[in-house]
């Protein structure tokens, strides 16, 4: 028996991979060489960069895509929480620093 | 499901609202009341639980285990009577948790599943109260009894007390596993399925709490954000959650050996004010 | 089985048993709690995370995550197979999947002990205390990510068996696994 | 709910296997339907199960009970030599009472740690401590056979659930390790006399503490028993309701030894009218009494099994 190979599944993972490897970049151009320092720029477009793929997996993986619109939404509301709680602390943190 | 329990001498209809009477007419007749007695206990002692600890005693957040010598005197001599009066209580009701376990128990042995669940979770839960909540009573109690003492063992009888009541992880972590491995085999439909992951939950902030053991200050330390303050709040969403499932477990109870009917198909024929809402 | 496949797709149901994703989605939160108790403490007191974090090395993490996703992609083949009514395959992919979770967790107990022996320990320092309480609380995850596939492929060895639904249940929690690894990775080993 | 079949799938498996139990909460619903509804097609032997079963369910919460005519009476022998421990028990508990010189008279809070200190360096009394903590160890432990046989009693009542058994059986577990954990203070305390008097003090705080105010499962294992009793609906109850009764009236006395911490003087203090003397008294009392009682009981349980026996062989 042949399986229908669903194409969005390697596209799924090599945007995932893809995405991972923009983290190379953005650690090295945060400081380089030199002794690291806090950068809002940095956590943000990791914490960004993280958020896409934890919906890549969502909606590809675990196949959200095909689920009710209620678990889209709670999957996609979360989504918003943690972004929002992430950055909220962080800031909130280097607020009270 | 026309067979209702109707036993052969049927009871007159209890009597309206939730009066004494009713209450009599329930313990005398109800099919049901060994189970709605230990429900009620359970209900009874959380709430006896929350005020004591949380309120009276103030034991509940914990405070700073990295407090020196002298302000855990201090601390002791601030609540010296809170100390004294909430745990004496404590110590008249907590045998309450001796039908909350059984019950729990219980719903286990009406699960599709071997007797060992029950047994092994009675076992535990039955053996657990006492280092994860009498000693740090009975300790605290005896370290309020003489402010007088020396400050060193004072200070040792606090810690004593916290760890012990903080640090006994073990058997929640296990009772949780062993309720969530009947809930999840089971097929009688006792509980449903969801509340056997939110076990899983349960243990996995259990295990976190373990770090209280290594760590004396910050967030992992016995009243740290993640050690005592998430746990905390996933174990009363937990214990909300079950307190909540197990009444309507009651419900549906009909004494039988196969699945557990539905709520709605007996609603009619219980006359206890339910809330058919899942959670 | 395009057809059938088609109309299963139109209707939209939930991969797997609801309930599961209860679990995942009050997990989640759970999570959403120790970040940003994490991120707080960081972002306050920089001084006492940036330095041991440079002992890090982002390539490891970098490996492990694409091991894991890889795992991810497997077990959602996994899934198709099995739904596809190609049991050997599938069995073959939940395999697959728990090989890079086993290369996943060898990859990172030998971090483990790398970090302890250059000094950072459980204890040593703030850093490396949610370093070790993070990945060790996700590796559990992981563990028992390896009981879930382990009932995958008893449910696809016999035909007597074979539900569907527990087959998606057991993929989602191994895709929550990965999720949270990918949230992880980057706090841990990006993030300044 | 059930049709017919259904029904004949569960008689199968009450009549089946013995050890694959109907469950504590054996269906009344179905057995009663079975009973009205005798146009069934089964045979004789059956009907006698159903019949067993049915016993069962009047009975008791398991299947130990009237199925099986051979276990029963094989089971309650092993009973009789439990309770027949009882009065080596009474012997152990009161010489350990009577041997510690801190129980006659006991010993007051008031007292300062060096005189603690004194009282545990006394040569004389030093021996008769440690003697007698020991044997008070044995009685802890000792006590909880007799106590499970109440719970087996518990299962025998016309309950439709054994919650009340398993609850009981918690208490069984929780009342005498808080004894022990007491006893463990005195013995610690009476280790190395010669120890810091502060540090003699406290443990003999912690012992005195927790063998005075640890009343919770004792309690409620009397206020359970008391339920149990109530509940038991039966023509013939299996402990008659002055039981019920006279536990609660043990459970209030037991009360006021829970605020013993909050005196150091008077009825409340450790050495007390209420917390000492009316606390052991109670006990002591419903040691007594119960033992009385459950030897009625098991006694009766015989003479019922054997009867029970004997109809089932003319049969």
């Amino acid at each position: 028996m042949n399986t229908i190979i669903n194409k969005r599944l390697p596209i799924a993972w090599l945007v995932l991979t893809l995405l991972t490897m923009c983290y190379l970049w953005i650690d090295h151009a945060a400081d380089g060489d030199a002794a690291r320092q806090p950068s809002a720029l940095a956590t943000t477009a990791a914490i960004i960069i993280a958020l896409v793929k934890v919906r890549v997996i969502f909606r590809e993986f675990m196949e959200v895509r095909h689920a009710p619109a209620l678990l889209c939404h709670l999957t996609d509301g979360w989504l918003l929480l943690i972004g929002a709680a992430l950055l909220g602390s962080y800031l909130l943190g280097a607020a009270m620093r | 499901m026309t067979a209702a329990t109707t036993r052969s001498a049927s009871p007159p209809a209890p009597p309206a609202g939730r009066s004494l009477r009713a209450v009599g007419w329930h313990l005398r007749h109800n099919p049901k009341r060994e189970l709605w007695v230990a429900w009620w206990a359970m209900v009874v002692f959380y709430q006896f639980f929350g005020v004591i600890f949380f309120i009276v005693t103030r034991t509940q957040p914990p405070p700073n285990p990295a407090l020196d010598v002298a302000s855990r005197v201090q601390w002791f001599h601030d609540n010296h009577d809170g100390l004294l009066i909430g745990f004496a209580i404590i110590f008249i009701v907590l045998g309450m948790t001796a039908p909350i376990n059984a019950l729990i128990a219980y719903s286990m042995r009406r699960m599709s599943v071997s007797p060992a669940f029950g047994y092994a979770y009675l076992v535990m839960y039955s053996l657990s109260a006492i280092p994860g909540m009498l000693l740090l009573c009975i300790v605290l109690t005896v370290g309020a009894y003489r402010p007088d003492r020396s400050p060193e063992l004072i200070s040792w009888l606090y810690d004593f007390a916290f760890l012990s009541f903080v640090g006994t992880m073990g058997v929640f972590l296990i009772g949780s596993l062993v309720w969530m491995t009947a809930i999840l085999i089971d097929t009688n439909r006792v509980l449903p399925k969801w509340f056997g992951y939110l076990n899983l939950c349960n243990a996995l902030t259990e295990v976190v709490v373990s770090p209280a053991w290594i760590f004396d200050r910050g967030v992992f330390a016995w009243n740290g954000l993640i050690a005592w303050w998430i746990n905390m709040v996933v174990f009363a969403i937990y214990t909300g959650a079950f307190i909540v499932l197990l009444k309507q477990m009651i419900q549906r109870e009909d004494f039988g050996t196969g699945p557990l009917p539905d709520l709605e198909s007996r609603r009619h024929s219980d006359e206890s004010t339910a809330s058919t809402e899942a959670r | 089985m395009t057809q059938i496949k088609d109309s299963a797709r139109h209707t939209r149901v939930v991969p797997g048993q609801p309930d599961m994703w209860a679990f995942v989605l009050f997990e989640a939160l759970i999570f959403t709690g120790y970040f940003s108790v994490y991120l707080f403490n960081r972002a306050q007191r920089p001084d006492d995370f940036l330095p041991y974090q440079a002992s890090l090395d982002l390539r490891i993490g970098v490996l492990n995550t694409v091991v894991l996703l890889l795992s991810s992609w497997s077990i959602a083949r996994c899934v198709e197979a099995a739904r596809a009514g190609d049991y050997r395959k599938a069995s073959l992919k939940a395999g697959l999947t728990a090989l890079f979770g086993v290369v996943f967790f060898v990859i990172k107990a030998s971090e483990w002990v790398h970090y302890t022996a250059q000094g950072n320990g459980v204890t040593s320092n703030e850093f490396f205390n949610y370093y070790f309480f993070l990945t060790g609380i996700h590796c559990l995850h992981l563990l028992i990510g390896f009981v879930v596939l382990a009932v995958v492929i008893y449910q696809l060895r016999s035909p007597l068996r074979r539900s569907q639904q527990l087959i998606e249940t057991g993929a989602t929690y191994w895709h929550t696994v990965d999720f949270l690894w990918v949230l992880i990775f980057a706090l841990l080993y990006v993030v300044r | 709910m059930h049709d017919r079949p259904q029904l004949t799938i569960d008689i199968g498996l009450v009549c089946g296997s013995h050890q694959r139990s109907v469950d504590d909460a054996v269906d009344r619903r179905l057995v009663d339907r079975l009973a009205c509804d005798g146009a069934m097609s089964v045979g004789r032997r059956q009907v006698t199960t159903i019949e067993g079963a049915r016993m069962h369910v009047v009975g008791g919460n398991e299947t130990q009970r009237g199925v099986d005519p051979t276990t029963p009476r094989r089971r309650v022998d092993g009973e009789v030599i439990l309770l027949g421990a009882l009065p080596f028990v009474a012997l152990i508990w009161v010489s350990a009472f009577l041997l510690f010189p801190g129980f006659t008279p006991p010993m007051s809070p008031m007292m300062t740690a060096d005189q603690v200190a004194e009282f545990y360096r006394d040569p004389d009394n030093l021996p008769r401590i440690r003697y007698s903590m020991i044997l008070f160890n044995w009685f802890c432990v000792a006590l909880i056979p007799i106590l499970t046989l109440i719970v087996v009693q518990i299962r025998r009542m016309a309950h439709r659930t054994p919650i009340l058994s398993y609850a009981v059986l918690g208490c069984v577990a929780g009342g005498p390790t808080l004894f022990l954990i007491a006893n463990v203070c005195w013995l610690l305390a009476a280790y190395r006399p010669d120890r810091a008097p502060e540090l003699t003090q406290m443990f003999n705080d912690l012992a005195w503490i927790t063998f005075t105010s640890q009343v919770p499962f004792l309690i409620a294992q009397s206020v359970l028993l008391a339920l149990a009793v109530y509940f038991d609906d039966q023509v013939r109850p299996v402990f008659a309701r002055w039981v019920g009764h006279f536990n609660l009236a043990v459970a209030a006395a037991l009360f006021p030894a829970a605020f013993t911490a909050l005196a150091f003087e008077g009825p409340l203090a450790w050495d007390g009218a209420l917390s000492f003397w009316l606390k052991n008294v109670a006990i002591a009392l419903w040691i007594v009494v119960m033992s009385a009682v459950l030897g009625v009981a098991i006694r009766r349980q015989r003479a019922e099994d054997r009867q029970h026996a004997g109809e089932q062989a003319l049969a």
